[in-house]
């Protein structure tokens, strides 16, 4: 059953999606689904999944973790503070 | 206290705000726009942030700094948007009584934002070309076989293949004190992928002698998270994480799974009995390490191979060793936990690189004193309660490590409800502690009863046996059925 | 660079003086006055500085700091005259290109400042009372017996009397690689006196794996610098003092003398000879240790007691000896120069101690990889070239160590005048290489008819017969006799 | 054979020699006893010569080397910088 799901992008990320934000409606369990999901809908998103890290309503989690109706969700490249 | 901002740094200002009259060190770290970066060079700089999640993990990383750090108080500012050559992308102050600590925590703070903070920097190189840093070309910067390795992989009975082994492997280190820090540093410094340190203690005056990966500035600071931080420095590539308590029987198994090797550095026999049940369980090697005085002993234990802990103790129970032979606190010879602890590196770096041979089938007495060392046969005991039941242990399907319910606290036993009965498993021949219900191991079909009549808690002597049945009967689908855990 | 200023610091001005658009870090500490100080309130300070002296010095810190960590770029203001709570007294700022070496080097001048720079502080408590820092209170302040020793000294082997043995000791440390790293560390710990350091080389990223006094903070540092400062982190209280330097035939008496143990950690045979006939020479216990691939060595030479190096390897010499089985550069497995540094520190203070008991005559030959340890006797050889004289050189008395002119090193034979002669002395039934004058060692009467005709130069094959006959003839009176330095 | 030395005070010594400079002239051989010699002369002088550094023509020497005429001398009590 599909439930709603809000997505950010930062960095190379929303510049190879070409957009910051969107929700949709997925039956996808989990982040890594997800965002191979979001791959086929962005053909620029060619970031590999194996670099990524994820966050659930501002908070890290697994890329394995359930999503739940309603979840923000965050695909962080690999980060370059300082 | 950590923020982020979009306009310039005023380090002044920031400054001020850690003025304090108690304060006698006052520690900064600036960190600038470069104009050039790997070689080429810079016009400017973009930072972008995940703004309410960089928040969270820097308040997380400063309020982290000043618990690992006592005495300190933390500022952290980073910037976002665009920056010019050499203006400030954050600033951290320290404000501390005592300047050790105030280095540290500085250098703390800016290693975990580079790590863990959700901002990206977009570099502009002259001519308009740019690239997110870390994304692409810093992964391709790095060569494939690290230079650093170069004299461990020429060995023969190493090389690229034994090499990227390690890289692969994941190592528990069980206390980090006189054994476990030594034995942390060269584990590090071998390569390993994952290391991860269980300590529930803080660094005390006393431990600096042998607790070589702590100075004067982490006096107070939790052991688990400062040896983290140092090990870091040492081999930013592997990646290192840190359990700050102590091992219990209701985390071991949590903590164990996951690891290809687990190292025993603690200092009593209580905790190592638990560590051992818990590997043996887990089909996870062991090496073992105690020391008294000027003398220790080594053993690896390795599921099926060799005597295990309860073969060369039988009869015996934690308590009764402790008490008889426990030198947590007593006199110590600096130089014979460094020699132990960096044999168990040495006997780890075997394991994952299957040059083990012998050693789980030997226990090793180093005598620093006398300069001798003796290599006993520790054979597996026929009529051993644990390990000569292990193809018995083994069949039941290992528990999913986030099955965390299986496992029940003597304190929350009323929690089970008031149905619930405790069951004491006896091997033959032996009589269950007064006043307890026993049914024997070996009468499955007793105990396959007493799980459908309700709630069922299962105990032993060991907690190994208790453990595998609970685990048996639950697959048959009896749901309320748990392994009591032992102190 | 270094300023003393009798004006209040001013951090901003002075950060602007490090701007550079290539360093991207830049790591400040400010020393504050507080308004406490063991134990006691402060109302103020006042700041007298030896003026000339303290710029020197200073001076002498930030160059040697920018030496030690390359890269980095050094600025440091020390205030004198009166200062209210919250002044700033001392600011340090580093810039570098990388963080780790900014930290390294800010902590390095603090803490050099702290002990070299002639600046006193008086201390003025509420109600008028006044006094200068460190001159009596600290020294009072000061716990008899260490709490950090606690554990050590609660040993029966060890005691308070062993601790004030410890802590009176003078130990060198030849080399600081994989073996002189863990070495000092445990040495330190164990609350020496002075440990001196001796490394020409600069830290290499092939060494972190068991080099484990350096970080990648440390990349291209000397040494023996960058050792001696993360040794003063461990343990403030053991005098550290390094030689940025190789051992040679020119350095190695003034090395040595004025140790009461001295370890070898070198990676050659060459290095390991000198270092030992030195040691013999001078009547000082040496511990050696070299490791090749999994296994290593450890010998304690002790002057007559047990065999020596030569006694060991009888008619090799170390040229020889390097080409077959030296290992500088070779593989090597990390925990194995690890168990051997400690081995060597264990060995270090039980020599102190009065604990070596049978060390001295064995070797110990301890392989990592199959768990073995053998210790075989090391009988001294009736025949040996070089110990079975011992007395004899023993009797000549030993050199003063500031008379440096009586070694001479080949490349100098020409500054001895024309008529000088040079002389091999030989053993009986060696031949002396093609090309020389040779005259037997013990010949006596014939070598001083030499040394009364002019100028005379001895040389032999290990360099320790004519370093003593060329002492003996001076003794006599002969003031143009030398002993060549082998190399 | 006598000759000047010039002597400097600094910090707790200075207090209790209770002058900051002097030129002296002294058959003292060294600093060590050109120290005790000026405690002879200045009796609250009783800083304890173990604890003090010397610096001859402003560098650091030993206590025992041997000085010569216009040596500039200052005995050092422990620093306390920072």
């Amino acid at each position: 059953m599909s439930r709603p799901i809000h997505v950010r992008f930062f960095a190379i990320l929303r510049e190879q999606a070409g957009v910051s934000t969107l929700t949709l409606d997925t039956v996808s369990p989990d982040a890594a689904t997800l965002y191979a999901e979001l791959q086929g809908r962005c053909p620029g998103l060619t970031f590999p999944v194996a670099l990524l890290k994820v966050s659930r309503n501002e908070a890290y989690v697994d890329l394995t973790t359930p999503l739940a109706a309603g979840d923000r969700v965050v695909f962080i490249p690999p980060v370059a503070g300082g | 206290m950590f923020e982020l901002t979009a306009t310039p740094i005023d380090p002044a200002a920031l400054s001020a705000r850690l003025n304090a009259p108690e304060a006698g060190a006052l520690t900064i770290f600036e960190g600038r726009v470069r104009n050039h970066h790997l070689g080429q060079p810079v016009t400017h700089l973009e930072y972008e942030a995940f703004d309410d999640l960089a928040r969270l993990e820097g308040e997380a990383i400063t309020a982290e700094t000043e618990r690992i750090y006592p005495g300190t108080k933390v500022l952290c500012v980073h910037r976002t948007g665009s920056l010019a050559i050499g203006e400030a992308a954050v600033w951290i102050g320290i404000a501390s009584a005592h300047r050790q600590a105030g280095f540290a925590a500085c250098r703390h703070v800016i290693e975990e934002l580079k790590l863990r903070l959700p901002v990206w920097k977009k570099e502009h190189h002259p001519g308009g070309a740019a690239e997110w840093v870390n994304c692409t070309a810093e992964a391709a910067a790095r060569p494939a076989t690290d230079e650093m390795y170069a004299r461990q992989a020429a060995l023969p009975e190493v090389g690229t293949a034994g090499q990227a082994k390690l890289s692969a492997a994941r190592v528990l280190v069980v206390g980090v004190g006189g054994l476990g820090c030594p034995a942390a540093l060269y584990l590090a410094g071998a390569g390993l992928g994952r290391l991860t340190l269980v300590d529930g203690g803080k660094v005390e005056r006393s431990n600096l002698p042998r607790q070589i990966l702590f100075t004067t500035a982490e006096l107070g600071a939790p052991k688990a998270l400062a040896a983290a931080a140092r090990l870091r420095l040492h081999n930013p590539s592997v990646q290192i994480t840190s359990h700050e308590g102590d091992l219990t029987s209701a985390n071991a198994r949590a903590l164990v799974a996951g690891h290809d090797v687990v190292l025993d550095c603690t200092d009593n026999f209580t905790s190592r009995f638990l560590l051992h049940d818990t590997c043996l369980a887990l089909g996870v090697p062991l090496v073992s390490a105690a020391v008294h005085r000027f003398e220790g002993t080594l053993d690896v234990f390795t599921p099926g191979v060799g005597g295990c802990l309860h073969c060369q103790w039988t009869g015996r129970n934690p308590g009764e060793l402790d008490s008889a032979g426990n030198c947590a606190g007593g006199p110590v010879f600096g130089p014979a936990v460094g020699v132990l602890g960096v044999m168990q590196a040495a006997e780890a770096i075997k394991l994952i690189l299957g040059l083990a041979g012998d050693a789980p089938r030997q226990s090793r007495l180093v005598n620093l004193l006398d300069g001798s060392q003796l290599s006993i046969a520790r054979e597996p005991r026929p009529d051993c309660p644990v390990c000569s039941r292990l193809d018995t242990l083994k069949a039941v399907p290992p528990v999913a490590v986030t099955d965390t319910t299986l496992f029940l606290d003597p304190a929350r036993i009323a929690s089970v409800g008031p149905t619930a009965q405790t069951v004491y498993l006896t091997e033959p021949g032996e009589t269950a502690p007064a006043g307890m219900t026993s049914v024997p191991a070996l009468d499955l079909a007793r105990l396959r009863e007493l799980a459908t009549a309700g709630p069922l808690v299962l105990t032993c002597r060991y907690g190994v046996r208790s453990a595998a049945l609970a685990r048996l009967l639950r697959t048959e689908g009896n749901t309320q059925v748990f392994a009591l855990t032992t102190a």
